[in-house]
């Protein structure tokens, strides 16, 4: 085992797939000659040439949509946006093209690719260089969505995307690529898209997260355990198609739960769990669903105090499940 | 772009440069074609099938020429008018038929929407609504091709109103740098929907906006079959070696309205009667007539041929049911994720 | 009073607003010579021009970006997007430039502009031509989002929009177009952004709708009260930002809520409209807030008897409502 | 393009074609423009704000020649290296630097980021990052100006990698079937981050591009702040009169990184210092002593004053505050609307 960063766990899931399957190739912005504007690409086009790792123009569209096709004539494209801010101009060919083809040629021409989406804020990116915007994907049938909260999970969850047969949305969290570090198996391994983990067992309350959140969920944990109160975290690392079976029996468990979201509120990824919650096991609940989320302004101000007040953190997590406990 | 002056003088074989059997493959496809367009607009104004219909009658030698010749394993990225295309790769006409009628039969199972014609053992990438989609998609394909060191094609289909949307740009840039092997058919018609091209472009021949990505553009006679297959053909056999794109303008018309709810009174009558002149089908016979590989009988007995041919696709199809409502919920993901159940 | 449908009430906003203001005008795809492939703008170009009714290319991006330039040096632009499979495209726009525009440029450069965006099912459109994505417009701080159900709310919303100060993304139900009609004032009115409105009140369920969900809900309502169940529905008529307050005053009275959606179920606006029930106003529920939503599939599949699977309707309402009293 | 050979005869007022009072004036945003430039960078280092920086030293007679001269009202449609165009269209020095150091007095109030400079006043859009996304939105302040009849202009700047966005082609497309009052800036400075420009279009010269929208595209010598700005003045005197946009392709170079924390190691040091002996700073200063408008004296006094205006807006910003956080929850509405405040 050795320890590795949470970008050193993509490079290496790239590096290796592309190794074990020769369909692979890789296409986005800088990450060739460059290696990727963080590097997540370094040293892959000298080890597979640049056919196989393409500097591709500022196109986002055909990134997306030449991914699709390569896909069609049975390519395993893992293809790179270098920021979630930009995948705007790909929704056409992401929606409408990667999510349907399977479902409009009933069944005929499938879609097996990866989009790899460099995501998320507190990294002093302003406007444009902070946004996460699972929740259009998130609402979108055909397509999968994951979002890794560790280096473990970083590599074995893009391996199980790039073999799998459906195409898969990958969020990276900009702001984990160098701040965490995890021994990691060195043998081949995948983490199943579609299981959520849970990150501590706890009695009183269920926390779910994903990505960077996770980590800010964790520091609240160590909180309130202080005070006497058992927490249970579930991170859910695949948004959709959702663990709603890991959530519910949690909640089944502790009764209550506050959930904990970077993106906006509103119409957020939570909201569909906090509904489900309550939809499936309402019986159970002792209090209201809570959501601890950034705010419901456009993702994510610059300035450090307006990114700080924006974001989740460990004392607003603590005052929520404070409140819920309380009830 | 050269237009075919009327002349009384009647060409050779060797002048025209096919030979016979090409030339009378491209006249069955373009019959076939036609009488199969007819034959479904008149199903759809007598309620036959639901949706809507679009016909590409007047077009067909821009889809029948380039398609001519192509490999199973080479791909069609066609728009919503390109049932000459399905019919020269030698989709079934079954399936062709079952598509528009939604029924259980049809390639999609009924999920997408008539016309929107599509069949992977042909290569036919069945189609998104959304112009120029499959113009980006198809221009993967070729990028997978060449990954692949395979030296097959694409051809992707489009109307001149598509090439305004910014994919479309994005695609044709990426193969110019790239030299794909990929030929672009634009099917300049005129008109896209009430729209007509001169509100598409500041220019007037499509074909220029190859320029902007260094790969040949021409525009052609979009009705002439002879032009449309050996122009095709020879951008086809320079993509196949590696020599990169090419844009062909075929400027041509369509008959009807956009869709059949369409009236299309948004254009002159005298306008379409000087295109019904120029006939992509009637030159397309009158050509084989004068190199007498045609003759009425055989022109009778091609046409009652491929007249059964459509009833016998037609009649399957009108027999046939439509899919369980369950069917929904198939084809969403591979087997390995579940689809939410409803539960109202 | 004259009885009107509601395409003819958008029509009518639309001249109305064009006589009142010069500053507005339209853009989109055959809206000037045809009159819209609905023929929404029947009439305009004629009465207005071609400078102000302008037929553009098939440029969905530009249609939404174009428009915010216009906005920006004062005009008031009307953009058609001829159905909203065809808006994702523009989602770069809408979503870098639109919505974020005054936030960018901290109050200077303000988007006062409207995009009607023709959308839903039930008219045998397949899988591209019935999408509604209401659900990534909802979620984006800085649009307003409306959604009318009725002719006097066509004409009134579409009104508000032209004339309010934000950017607004006007969804249109082609489904109702020519289906139903309505007696509206012949005088100039308004319908205000951001209040629903109560189509009925009743004392033991709420149920929560728009578009083409409220003519549904309507229909279940009537069945539900000859078994003596009392409904009382809300037409959100404003998504974005919607009305908390209607709906949670409600609920309150009754303790009981079923919300439908057309739109498939995961990540959708209901989702937040039950999650916000639950954070707010738990201690008054009796049971679990309930969603009627479309499938979990691609919206929405063509062939009949999948599209009406797909769609909510009365009696999947009612057997919602029945469940959710008998809990 | 014609580059300048270099010459040892003087050249005269007459040949150059600009007055004095004109040429005096680039050469003071020029120089404006660069110590600024290099006075950002320098405190970017010291780490005397966040984010990043984006410098444009190298590229000035890109910005600076084709605004000067523009009205108040004419739009400015920018990207992230134009710092050079606000110089000149007058946007006070402290807003610049206010804008890099995200402080309260930014007109932004600190929430977007820095080089992301925007000031309505003079008709400067505060831009997003997405590239060419304001060539759109520019480009639909020209249709704004036209429906209006008004005579104002819009000057659009990209670079050459910008240009393959779709969205960029929907613009130049637009603008071409309209003749829209714009001007299309192409920076081609050979790079896009680390990708060059042979990755971004299969063609040489980027004004090629506007063959295919039907408007005129030329390609000039970008460092030449005389070609710069009587090519672009020319090109806005046509817009303004109704006949249409212009794509310009200026030829120029970075010196630095793409943003200050890039390294460039993917660039030829030969390249680089190439470019530098056709600094346009330098060329300019050269002209202007050759001309005999400029001496050493004047240029040491003019250098201290620029100096000093430009201290005087960093002390400023120096010790201006961030806004308080609660700011954040201003500008999303208007005031008609009501943002839901966070519990926690
Ligand atoms: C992105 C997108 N915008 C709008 C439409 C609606 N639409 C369908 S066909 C059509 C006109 C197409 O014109 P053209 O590309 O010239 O093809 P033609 O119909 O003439 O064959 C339009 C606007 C669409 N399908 N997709
Ligand atoms: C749509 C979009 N894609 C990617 C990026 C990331 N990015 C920022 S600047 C840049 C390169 C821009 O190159 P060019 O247009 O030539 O301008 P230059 O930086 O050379 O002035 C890239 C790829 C972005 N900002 N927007
Ligand atoms: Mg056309
Ligand atoms: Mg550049």
């Amino acid at each position: 085992m050795k320890k590795v960063t949470y970008i050193e766990a993509i490079t290496q899931a790239l590096y290796e797939e592309m190794e074990r399957d020769e369909r692979v190739f890789l296409i986005g912005q800088d990450i060739g000659l460059y290696g990727g504007v963080f590097k997540a690409t370094k040293g892959l086009m000298d080890r597979f040439g640049a056919e196989r790792v393409i500097d591709s123009p500022i196109s986002e569209v055909y990134i997306a949509g030449g991914s699709v096709g390569a896909a069609l004539v049975g390519m395993r494209p893992v293809a790179e946006i270098q920021f979630a801010d930009f995948i705007t101009p790909s929704m056409d060919q992401i929606i409408q093209q990667m999510a349907k083809m399977r479902y409009r040629s009933g069944g005929a021409w499938t879609c097996p690719m990866t989009i790899r989406v460099c995501c998320g804020g507190e990294v002093g990116g302003g406007l444009y260089h902070s946004q996460i915007n699972e929740q259009w994907f998130f609402s979108q049938p055909g397509l999968v969505v994951v979002m890794p909260s560790t280096p473990y999970d970083a590599k074995g969850l893009l391996k199980a995307a790039v073999r799998g047969e459906d195409p898969v949305i990958y969020f990276e969290h900009k702001r984990l690529y160098r701040s965490i570090k995890e021994e990691i198996p060195e043998d081949d391994f995948v983490v199943p898209v579609g299981k959520a983990a849970v990150r501590k067992e706890g009695k009183d309350i269920t926390i779910v997260a994903y990505g960077l959140m996770c980590h800010k969920a964790l520091e609240a944990v160590a909180m309130l355990e202080k005070d006497g109160i058992s927490c249970e975290l579930i991170d859910m690392r695949t948004l959709r198609p959702w663990d709603r079976e890991t959530v519910f029996e949690s909640v089944k468990k502790t009764s209550r739960a506050v959930l904990v979201q970077e993106n906006s509120k509103t119409g957020g990824v939570m909201a569909e769990v906090s509904a489900s919650i309550t939809e499936d096991v309402f019986d159970y609940l002792d209090a209201p669903v809570s959501r601890v989320c950034g705010l419901d302004v456009p993702m994510l101000p610059f300035a450090p105090p307006m990114e700080h007040f924006f974001l989740p953190n460990a004392e607003k997590i603590v005052r929520a499940v404070r409140k819920v406990m309380e009830y | 772009m050269t237009e075919q002056k009327p002349t009384n003088k009647k060409p050779s074989l060797k002048q025209v440069g096919l030979s016979e059997t090409v030339l009378w493959d491209l006249y069955t496809n373009l019959l076939k074609t036609r009488l199969l367009d007819e034959r479904l607009r008149k199903l759809f104004r007598q309620g036959r099938f639901a949706g809507t219909y679009f016909s590409a009658v007047g077009q067909e030698a821009t889809t029948v020429g380039p398609t001519y010749g192509l490999r199973d394993e080479d791909i069609i990225a066609p728009s919503h008018r390109e049932i000459g295309a399905n019919v020269t790769k030698g989709v079934p006409l079954e399936l062709i038929v079952a598509q528009v009628y939604a029924r259980r039969n049809s390639p999609d199972k009924g999920k997408s929407h008539p016309c929107h014609y599509g069949y992977r053992p042909k290569g036919v990438i069945s189609p998104a609504s959304t112009l120029a989609g499959q113009t980006i998609v198809g221009t993967g394909c070729a990028m997978g091709f060449k990954i692949q060191k395979k030296d097959n094609v694409v051809l992707a289909f489009f109307g001149e109103g598509s090439t305004s949307r910014g994919g479309w740009h994005e695609a044709l840039n990426y193969a110019g740098i790239h030299k794909l092997p990929i030929v672009y058919i634009c099917q300049n018609n005129l008109w896209a929907e009430s729209v007509p091209a001169t509100l598409q472009a500041g220019i007037k021949d499509f074909a220029d906006r190859a320029k902007a990505y260094g790969f040949p553009g021409v525009t052609i006679d979009g009705n002439d079959i002879v032009q449309t297959h050996k122009t095709a053909a020879e951008a086809i056999a320079r993509a196949r070696a590696g020599e990169g794109p090419t844009l062909i303008e075929c400027k041509t018309y369509r008959w009807y309205g956009h869709s059949e709810i369409d009236p299309a009174d948004y254009r002159q009558t005298e306008e379409l009667e000087n295109w019904k002149k120029k006939d992509p089908v009637i030159r397309a016979e009158k050509l084989l007539l004068d190199l007498e590989i045609l003759n009425t009988a055989k022109r009778e007995a091609l046409v009652e041929n491929l007249d059964q041919e459509i009833e016998a696709a037609v009649q399957v199809c009108e027999k046939e049911k439509y899919v369980e409502p369950e069917e929904a919920y198939n084809d969403v993901y591979s087997e390995r994720f579940p689809v939410l159940k409803d539960e109202y």
